[in-house]
């Protein structure tokens, strides 16, 4: 017929998110673990043993209807509990919890799911890390399930199996899954009601233009008074567009809700459309949403000049992170001079490295005379170009990186560092990613992957040296940084949670390490700018409960789902 | 043909191909015009059917046919006229067939056009009739011009303009590129439709030979202008005006060697308007007064028309 | 002995290839020789596509032959040594059939005169050079003035056909091999360069091999001459004896059919083509179905050349009783007379 | 026609398709080549996915996909593959097949630029061919003008001035996409309505850079066409002028523009990727793209291969039908 | 005509001037010429004349205070990423003209060479090209810049875009250069040269050369002019030469950063109009030049 969506758009939610633009390339791919997946709106018919939420504060962990703690949101599971030494975890479930086909979630499911993973590693998602990490899962009872290590892991729950960001392992049911061959089971057959999930929605259209999800009636939750039914009776996932059409469609509320857009263009749509709402209730700024991903220059530390911690720092020196955030986020963003990001359950470990920051003199400003000092002390002179060199020979910095985002302030970046005399250009390639990998790049844009939210572990583990090595080989992180006495304070951390004030000494040492050294130069924070129509949706995560993560691709976008109220109708 | 003038915009300046040319082809007759190449020919037979296209122009004289003047007549008059009245078989009729239409449509259009109505099997015996006149089989109709030799492209293209039995017919050297034996078996063609219809015959060619095996009259051009009108046999025998005679008598033949002549000299300019006679520098006989003053066709004798201070 | 030319039974087919199929014949079975101290001129005759051009090009070495061998000083003009092609080249020139092809339309016409002057080496300086190539060009009936310094389009076909003529005749070679050089030109200017064709055998000893459909302009200058009927030579000997008493049915039309300038002097015969007789799929006589004598044998086989005169030869059954040449000995026919004359 | 000429223009075919199925094979084989790495790279910059073990999946997978075999191996399999119509897994959708991309977003492609390329033809070649025509009314030789201008200008600036004036602007069309959001694909007259206007405006712009291109090509054909003999002749025939153009002029004079627009067509896959991208269209010169961006081989070997085929089908087309079209030809003259 | 190698020095200004005069009377006939030199002159002279007018150290990001209507002090306005768009295009200009050019250049060089010895040698060696150039038509740009780029370790630079646009640019002129020989060289002058006792390489380059240079030359415009539309392509899909601003990355940059629906419409109008008058300008050459390259309308004297 004609478009459904437009038919009774009041009762559906259309959002765009993907991570292919235009189309959808996962049409056929339920499975979560699968190399094919991609974030196309699928996790939110999944649901998770818990979330996570960063922005956790004494008032507020979760949406109101749903208790936390701490962060942790139960979920599927009620509960869980390290033993002493962080090799066994017990999870208790949730009762009353069923699968879409009317079979009961049990602790089998949950067993059956990391048993899978660990049997088939390591061509499935997680399932390298799990087959690393687990010796076996017992099923205790029905709703009970026991988790035994390999190793002690204080974070192995956060790391896989507590949701945040785009971060958790989605629980698969035994009774579908089993018997299939792991790594090509698509778990996508409409005509069979596939993919089997526990969460209110089931799948009725998959094409690469989009994919369509009606309301499940006789979810579990509203069977057993969790929650109520989700307001709206169909889901619809477009794929990612261009953001000038984001921006359009945006304007015209014929979306809800997009992937997130540029400063400019949600600037643009604001003033467009009344009924778009940011973040913030006064618009105030920032109006994105704060992302684990904090932006940094990378180099490769093994290869001259930039083996050189010195030659790092001149460039960090000449680096004016206010004149990117003003120009090239349009003041929408804040400055990062740690690799970790600004969430509140980080503000104690940025703070312990304040002083460094300080006696080393690094601000969110550039300091031009230091990056001079520094260059000149190394025999450079700038040429009639007003360029570095030394004998006439310039060296050239090509900051490779992925096409698309860092372009709207790489050549900011750029211009800074050629104003401080550095010969810099960038290079957007899709193929950067690998490039970088082997090592074959001096200079690259990322964002920090130890995905850190509530412990700065994950993230400084990056940086050990033994991801070092050669140009040409294969390193799993970039950065081939080697220092001997940070390779042990972070091994010294690895084996303490967060809480232990051994851990916290440790992390003082280690992060001095970094900012002295400079392997990377953390630039801005990442904000997730993420304008939503209040024309036929209220009740969108805002400033004062953010419920746990307002993208509506990450994993957690299932809460803000549940959590829509209607638009009042006239 | 009255004082028709035709002349071409060229880049160096006007050319006067046609120059002032009068002449009458009587019904039943085959006039001949003959001329050195690019004295005009083509052009007297273009512009009798109107059919000049920038840069040339016509630039006056009436053409009459019957008692319709050409030049005045409307497009679409002129339309009508072309092939029912008057039907020229072109220079380089070797070209003058559509290269992707069989013989049977080229034949049948032109006479559909003229507002003739056939069924098929009209058309069928219309098209057989046609080409049996000009000798050929009825079944070349069902080909391609390409795949036709030369000599039957020619008679294809006769047929083609005698298909309304027009009452003139301008033939314009419609066997210059064929060899003799060819060209003997097109003029036999062209000279029986002709007798069979009755029809003025205007032949324009520069083969002496050729005009007195065929024509009644020959005309004979110079530099845009008659120079010489005369019967056939007269022209042969006894040429009155030099060109012709330099003409006539530099035709080679078959029964004895001798130092053919040739007219020494190249033919003037056409753009360059010049006093005097066009000939002049070339002529054998030229006096003084060839220098100032042009010559006109006069009448010197019953049935001869000369161009020459000489007479 | 000099034979400066000699082409030994070539045949000539176009298309077919590889993978066979159907093929045109341009010239079967031709042999031909040109005598270096003997200058003499030959005229080859035919209707179109009899072969003509073919023959011609075959004797430039433009073309190769698909049978038979084209000889230069005794060397098969394929495989000539870079010496020898240079000398070739001097020796023999041309004048191609199509006068709107052979200029550079980049190029004044003077380049192609200055450029041969200059590849040859004919003249010293820039000033001889000049002056010889005014000559040429007014030994044909060109103003130097008028002609030099224009375009080729900006000249009539008849006057680049000259500039041709004009173009072999500075090289003063041995041998020009002229194709149709005069088709485009009018009767009177035609007259004119055949005259210097002429003087150029006598005055320089140059032979002419001169190709024409024109059978009155062929008898005027030619010794000797070659009819060519869909390839095949059907008649050749002394132009005298041809044009006068033809032997073949087709040379015999080719004469009828000659419009002379005389309107009591009217054509005679029938022209119509007979029905073809031709067996199907048999060897015949090429001429069979326009023949007005022919027999049942004409229809059975193809007639050889019978040696009806010493100098004189004819493909046609109605000879059947004078010797039978051996296809090779046509050039004796030709060569023969060249030497009678000459010596 | 001979069949020995049929055999030889087809063995040619066969060749090209070969070589240039070589040439694609080892093209994307000279760049960096990491697809497996990349794709998890791509997972785990946004979605943090991974943290071990990277290099041990993209050895799994490398195996999976037969990428660790020797490039000489690789490449006969691929060969064997391309004979069978199967181009393997697609990497970065894995375990969806190439195949199975391809032939989703081909009728978008099709649709959209086949029509299009075909309106441009008709309008472009009339356009042509009555400026050309000495007897054509004033006005039409004036706006021919501007139409041939018009082909010196990218479509990708057309297509922003279009999306400019009617998406945002006044907003008549749709900017991009194959159909409306949320709209499910059916047979139905109301799908078929929005289908429509969400390809008019990259048609609209493939039409108004590409007229121009034929309109020149055509009046040049019939500026010499229209110079013939014949069509003179047609004249003292004293046809219709409508007869003398269209069976005389146009009819001669289009040949050429045919081959020219079966050769189009066969390019038409090759040249729809910026239009799809500028334009969001679903077809198969994004999934090209984002193949190539992403390294997915196989999707890149099954699309070019059908490029390969397209272009080299066309060719094969023309040269065969071509005689057929125009009698003059024999085949294998040329 | 005068055989003296130069003139006098003092009738060199009277000859400039009397060709000045040819060729403006030569314009006055072939008008599409005259109208495009003039275009194209203009485009030359902004990136000439725009230097001494506009500070061109603001076409750098951050130069200037961002997203700013035109007005006076920024005629053309500014970015959002804080470029002088006046002095941007005043730089970028030139750069785009210079990848057509080099790219065009390099294309048309390289296929006219294949072309010319394909066509004149024949045999095996035509076979080969033929083939190549047909396989290789199918290879998609994107592919093959892709793969340079990544190959090459420096920037993405405006001659890394016109070598990629190059490598794919040959084979069309290659094509039809090689065609053109193959009419040439059945042409009977080339006999007649080759009976003047010309060689091959005399025939190529003073035969056939001469009468493709006119063909050549409104090849090279186009070959230009489809080298600048390779490259908006390019730059449209984010690969152009990211750290200069050339026209077309200009025109990427309006779209990467919304421009068409915030409203922002110098940003995208100017370098747009730019673009547009550069391939008119060209478009016109072409179609001159053909008129120039047809020799019989090429007029003597
Ligand atoms: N398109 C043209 N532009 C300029 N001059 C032309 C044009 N066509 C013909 N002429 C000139 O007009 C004159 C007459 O040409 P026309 O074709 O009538 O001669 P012709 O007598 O038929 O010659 P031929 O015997 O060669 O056919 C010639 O001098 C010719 O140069
Ligand atoms: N390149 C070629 N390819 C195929 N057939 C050819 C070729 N050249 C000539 N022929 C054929 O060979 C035969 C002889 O041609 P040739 O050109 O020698 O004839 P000709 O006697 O010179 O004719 P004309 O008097 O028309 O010049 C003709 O049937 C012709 O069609
Ligand atoms: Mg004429
Ligand atoms: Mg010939
Ligand atoms: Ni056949």
């Amino acid at each position: 017929g004609v478009a459904s969506g437009a038919q009774d758009r009041e009762d559906t939610l259309i959002v765009s998110v993907s991570d292919t633009i235009n189309q959808l390339s996962d049409v056929g791919v339920v499975n979560p673990f699968l190399l094919g997946t991609y974030r196309t709106g699928w996790q939110f018919a999944f649901e998770p043993l818990f979330f996570y939420n960063p922005w956790w504060t004494a008032k507020v962990t979760g949406p109101a209807w749903l208790p936390g703690k701490d962060g942790v949101i139960p979920y599927l599971a009620t509960g869980f509990r390290y033993n002493a030494d962080y090799t066994e975890i017990e999870i208790d479930l949730r009762p009353g919890v069923s699968w879409s086909d009317g079979k009961p979630f049990t602790a089998r499911d949950v067993a059956f799911t990391l048993e899978m993973l660990k049997a088939s590693a390591p061509q499935l998602n997680f399932s390298f890390d799990m087959n690393l990490w687990i010796k076996r899962v017992d099923v205790v009872s029905e709703l009970r399930a026991r988790i035994f290590l390999n190793r002690p892991n204080p974070r192995f729950m956060m790391s896989y199996l507590l949701w945040r960001q785009d971060v958790g392992i989605p629980m698969v049911p035994e009774h579908i899954f089993k018997g299939k061959p792991a790594t090509t089971f698509t778990n996508f057959d409409i005509d069979k009601g596939w993919p089997v999930v526990t969460g209110p929605w089931k799948l009725v259209n998959s094409t690469s233009e989009q994919k369509v999800w009606e309301r499940r009636d006789d979810w579990w939750g509203a069977k057993t008074g969790f929650h109520r039914l989700p307001a709206p009776k169909r889901v619809v996932v477009l794929p990612l567009y261009s953001t000038d059409k984001l921006t359009q469609l945006l304007a015209s509320n014929k979306l809800d809700a997009t992937h997130n857009i540029p400063p400019a263009n949600a600037k643009t749509a604001l003033r467009k459309n009344p009924d778009l709402i940011v973040r913030a209730r006064d618009q105030s700024k920032p109006w994105g949403w704060l992302d684990w991903w904090t932006n940094q220059l990378g180099f490769n530390c093994s290869r001259p000049p930039f083996d050189d911690p010195d030659i790092r720092m001149a460039i960090n020196y000449a680096l004016d992170r206010e004149e990117i955030i003003r120009v090239g986020f349009d003041g929408d963003s804040t400055a990062a001079l740690l690799p970790l990001p600004s969430y509140p359950s980080l503000r104690k470990f940025r703070d312990l490295a304040r002083p460094t920051l300080e006696s080393k003199g690094i601000s969110t400003t550039a300091h031009l005379e230091k990056t001079n000092q520094i260059m000149e002390s190394k025999g450079y002179r700038k040429d009639p170009k007003g360029l570095w060199a030394v004998n006439g020979k310039r060296f050239p910095i090509v900051i490779m990186c992925q096409p698309g985002f860092f372009e709207s302030y790489l050549p900011i970046m750029v211009a800074q560092l050629r104003r401080a005399g550095f010969d810099a250009g960038y290079k957007a390639l899709s193929t950067a990613g690998s490039m970088v990998d082997r090592g074959e790049i001096d200079a690259f844009m990322d964002g920090n992957q130890g995905a850190a939210v509530s412990d700065p572990y994950g993230e400084l583990e990056t940086l050990h040296g033994r991801y070092s090595a050669p140009a040409g080989k294969v390193a799993t992180y970039p950065n081939r940084w080697k220092n001997p006495e940070y390779d042990h304070l972070v091994e010294e951390m690895g084996s303490l949670p967060p809480e232990d004030p051994r851990f916290v000494s440790a992390y003082e040492k280690a992060i001095a390490n970094v900012v002295a050294e400079a392997p990377v130069i953390p630039l801005v924070d990442n904000y997730l700018i993420m304008p939503v129509s209040t024309k036929y949706w209220h009740g969108w995560p805002d400033e004062s409960n953010p419920y746990c993560a307002p993208s509506l691709w990450h994993r957690t976008a299932g809460l803000v789902i549940n959590s829509l109220e209607p638009a009042p109708r006239p | 043909m009255r004082e028709l003038r035709a002349y071409y915009d060229t880049p160096a300046g006007t050319a006067k191909a046609v120059d002032g040319v009068t002449l009458t082809v009587d019904p039943g007759e085959r006039f001949g015009l003959v001329g050195e190449s690019g004295s005009g020919k083509s052009t007297i037979a273009m512009a009798a059917m109107r059919l000049l296209r920038p840069p040339a122009r016509i630039e006056g004289g009436q053409v009459w046919v019957g008692d319709v003047d050409m030049m005045g007549a409307s497009e679409d008059e002129v339309r009508r006229l072309r092939l029912a009245k008057v039907a020229l078989v072109a220079q380089g009729s070797i070209n003058a067939l559509n290269p992707v239409a069989r013989v049977r449509a080229q034949l049948l259009d032109g006479a559909r056009d003229h507002g003739v109505r056939f069924n098929r099997r009209e058309a069928d015996s219309f098209v057989a009739d046609l080409l049996e006149q000009v000798g050929l089989h009825a079944e070349v109709a069902n080909s391609f011009p390409h795949q036709l030799s030369g000599g039957m492209k020619q008679r294809v293209c006769i047929a083609i303009a005698v298909c309304l039995r027009p009452e003139v017919i301008i033939a314009d050297e419609p066997t210059s590129a064929l060899d003799v034996v060819v060209q003997r078996q097109v003029m036999e063609s062209l000279r029986a439709v002709q007798a069979s219809l009755g029809a003025a015959v205007l032949l324009i060619g520069h083969d002496i030979g050729l005009m007195a095996q065929v024509v009644h009259r020959l005309g004979v051009m110079y530099a845009g202008r008659l120079v010489e009108v005369c019967g056939i046999r007269e022209a042969c025998r006894e040429p009155l005006h030099p060109y012709t005679r330099l003409l006539v008598g530099s035709v080679p033949n078959l029964t004895t060697k001798e130092d053919f002549g040739g007219i020494p000299g190249l033919p003037p300019s056409l753009v360059i308007d010049q006093p005097g006679c066009p000939f002049r520098e070339r002529c054998p006989e030229a006096m003084e007064r060839c220098a100032t003053e042009a010559p006109v066709l006069r009448t010197v004798r019953p049935g001869r028309q000369v161009a020459c201070h000489l007479y | 002995m000099g034979v400066l030319m000699e082409v030994r039974e070539v045949s000539k087919r176009f298309g077919g290839g590889v993978f066979g199929g159907r093929h045109v014949v341009g010239l079967d079975g031709v042999s031909f020789t040109v005598d270096e101290e003997h200058p003499s001129i030959t005229t080859v005759v035919g209707e179109s596509g009899s072969g003509k051009t073919t023959f011609a090009r075959l004797m430039l070495g433009v073309t190769s032959p698909t049978s038979g061998e084209v000889l230069y000083r005794g060397t098969d003009i394929a495989r000539l040594s870079k010496a020898q092609r240079k000398r070739f080249r001097r020796d023999v020139q041309v004048v191609f059939q199509d006068p709107y092809d052979v200029y550079n339309p980049f190029y004044k016409v003077d380049h192609v005169l200055k450029t041969t002057v200059a590849r040859f080496g004919l003249a010293r300086s820039g000033d001889a050079s000049d002056e010889l190539i005014e000559e040429a060009l007014t030994a044909i009936g060109l103003r130097p003035e008028s002609t030099l310094g224009r375009y080729p389009h900006q000249l009539s076909g008849g006057q680049r056909q000259r500039i041709m003529v004009a173009r072999a005749l500075l090289v003063r070679p041995a041998l020009i091999v002229a194709d149709e050089p005069v088709s485009m030109v009018d009767a009177s200017m035609r007259a004119s360069i055949l005259r210097t064709l002429r003087r150029l055998k006598t005055d320089f000893g140059i032979s002419v091999v001169y190709i024409t459909h024109d059978l009155t302009t062929a008898y005027q200058v030619g010794d000797q001459m070659i009819v060519l009927y869909k390839g095949m030579v059907a008649e050749a000997g002394n132009v005298d004896s041809v044009v006068h008493d033809p032997k073949h049915p087709y040379t015999q039309l080719l004469l009828r059919s000659v419009p002379l300038p005389d309107p009591d002097a009217g054509w005679s015969g029938d022209t119509k083509p007979t029905r073809p007789r031709r067996a199907p799929g048999g060897e015949s006589c090429a001429f069979v179905d326009r023949c007005g004598f022919a027999m049942d044998v004409c229809v059975e086989r193809m007639p050889p050349l019978y040696r009806t005169e010493p100098h004189r030869t004819a493909a046609c059954f109605r000879y059947e009783g004078a010797p039978v040449m051996a296809r090779g000995e046509l050039r004796d026919v030709l060569t023969a007379r060249a030497e009678a004359e000459g010596g | 026609m001979s069949v020995a000429y049929i055999l030889r223009r087809i063995g040619q075919f066969l060749i090209v398709v070969w070589v240039a199925s070589t040439v694609n094979f080892f093209l994307p084989r000279l760049g960096p080549g990491d697809p497996v790495r990349n794709r998890l790279l791509n997972a785990q910059v946004t979605g943090g996915v991974q943290s071990e073990g990277v290099s041990e999946i993209v050895q799994a997978y490398n195996r999976q996909f037969g990428l660790d075999k020797p490039l000489v191996e690789q490449y006969l399999i691929y060969l064997w593959n391309l004979v069978h119509f199967d181009f393997g897994f697609s990497i970065a959708s894995y375990p969806t097949r190439a195949s199975t991309l391809i032939f989703a977003a081909i009728p978008w492609t099709l649709g959209l630029l086949l029509v299009a390329t075909l309106v441009a033809f008709f309008i472009g070649t009339l356009l042509g061919s009555l400026a050309a025509w000495p007897r054509s009314p004033q006005w039409v030789r004036h706006l021919s003008v501007p139409v041939m201008g018009l082909s010196a200008v990218p479509y990708y600036l057309i297509g922003l001035a279009l999306i400019y004036l009617l998406a945002v602007l006044v907003p008549v069309f749709p900017s991009s996409g194959g159909y409306s959001l949320g709209a499910t694909p059916s047979f139905t007259l109301g799908f078929a309505v929005d289908v429509l206007s969400h390809s008019f405006m990259p048609a609209a712009a493939i039409v108004a850079s590409s007229v121009g291109f034929w309109a020149l090509s055509m009046r040049g054909m019939m500026i010499t066409t229209v110079g013939e003999e014949f069509v003179n002749l047609a004249d003292a025939k004293g046809l219709k002028a409508n007869r003398v153009f269209v069976r005389y002029a146009l009819r001669n004079a289009l040949l050429p523009q045919v081959t020219h627009l079966a050769l189009s067509i066969g390019h038409i896959v090759s040249g729809s990727i910026i239009v799809e991208v500028v334009f969001g269209y679903p077809g198969v010169g994004v999934l090209l793209f984002n193949a190539i961006t992403g390294e997915d081989y196989f999707v890149i070997y099954g699309v070019v291969f059908i490029v390969v085929l397209a272009i080299a089908l066309s060719t094969l087309i023309v040269d065969l039908l071509y005689p057929l079209l125009d009698p003059r030809i024999a085949y294998g003259r040329t | 005509m005068a055989r003296s190698a130069i003139a006098p020095v003092e009738m060199w200004p009277r000859q400039i001037i009397r060709a000045t005069v040819h060729f403006v009377r030569y314009c006055r006939r072939n008008p599409a010429l005259a109208v495009g030199l003039v275009i194209l002159l203009f485009l030359a002279g902004l990136g000439l004349v725009g230097r001494l007018i506009v500070n061109v150290d603001d076409s750098a990001p951050a130069s200037v205070t961002p997203n700013l209507a035109p007005s006076l002090t920024h005629p053309f306005g500014t970015d959002g990423q804080g470029r002088d768009l006046f002095a941007a295009l005043v730089i970028g200009l030139p750069l785009t003209l210079q990848v057509g050019f080099v790219a065009g250049a390099i294309g048309l060089g390289v296929g006219a060479v294949v072309g010319f010895v394909s066509g004149y040698v024949g045999g095996v060696l035509d076979a080969i090209v033929r083939v190549a150039v047909d396989s290789l038509l199918t290879v998609p740009a994107l592919l093959i810049l892709v793969t340079i780029a990544s190959s090459i370790k420096g920037f993405i630079s405006v001659n890394v875009i016109a070598l990629v646009i190059a490598s794919l640019a040959w084979m069309g002129p290659a094509r039809t250069i090689r065609a053109q020989v193959l009419t040439l060289r059945g042409r009977g002058y080339v006999d007649i040269a080759r009976f003047s006792g010309v060689g091959t390489v005399g025939v190529i380059c003073r035969e056939l050369l001469p009468n493709l240079l006119g063909y050549l030359a409104s090849s090279f415009v186009a070959a230009v002019s489809t080298a600048v539309l390779a490259s908006v392509g390019l730059s449209a899909l984010g690969l152009g030469p990211q750290n200069v601003p050339t026209v077309e990355m200009m025109l990427y940059w309006a779209i990467f950063y919304g421009a068409l629906a915030s409203g922002a419409w110098w940003w995208w109008v100017f370098p747009g109009g730019l673009v547009l008058l550069l391939f008119l300008g060209l478009y016109f050459v072409t179609s001159g030049l053909d008129e120039v390259a047809n020799p019989r309308r090429r007029l003597g004297t």
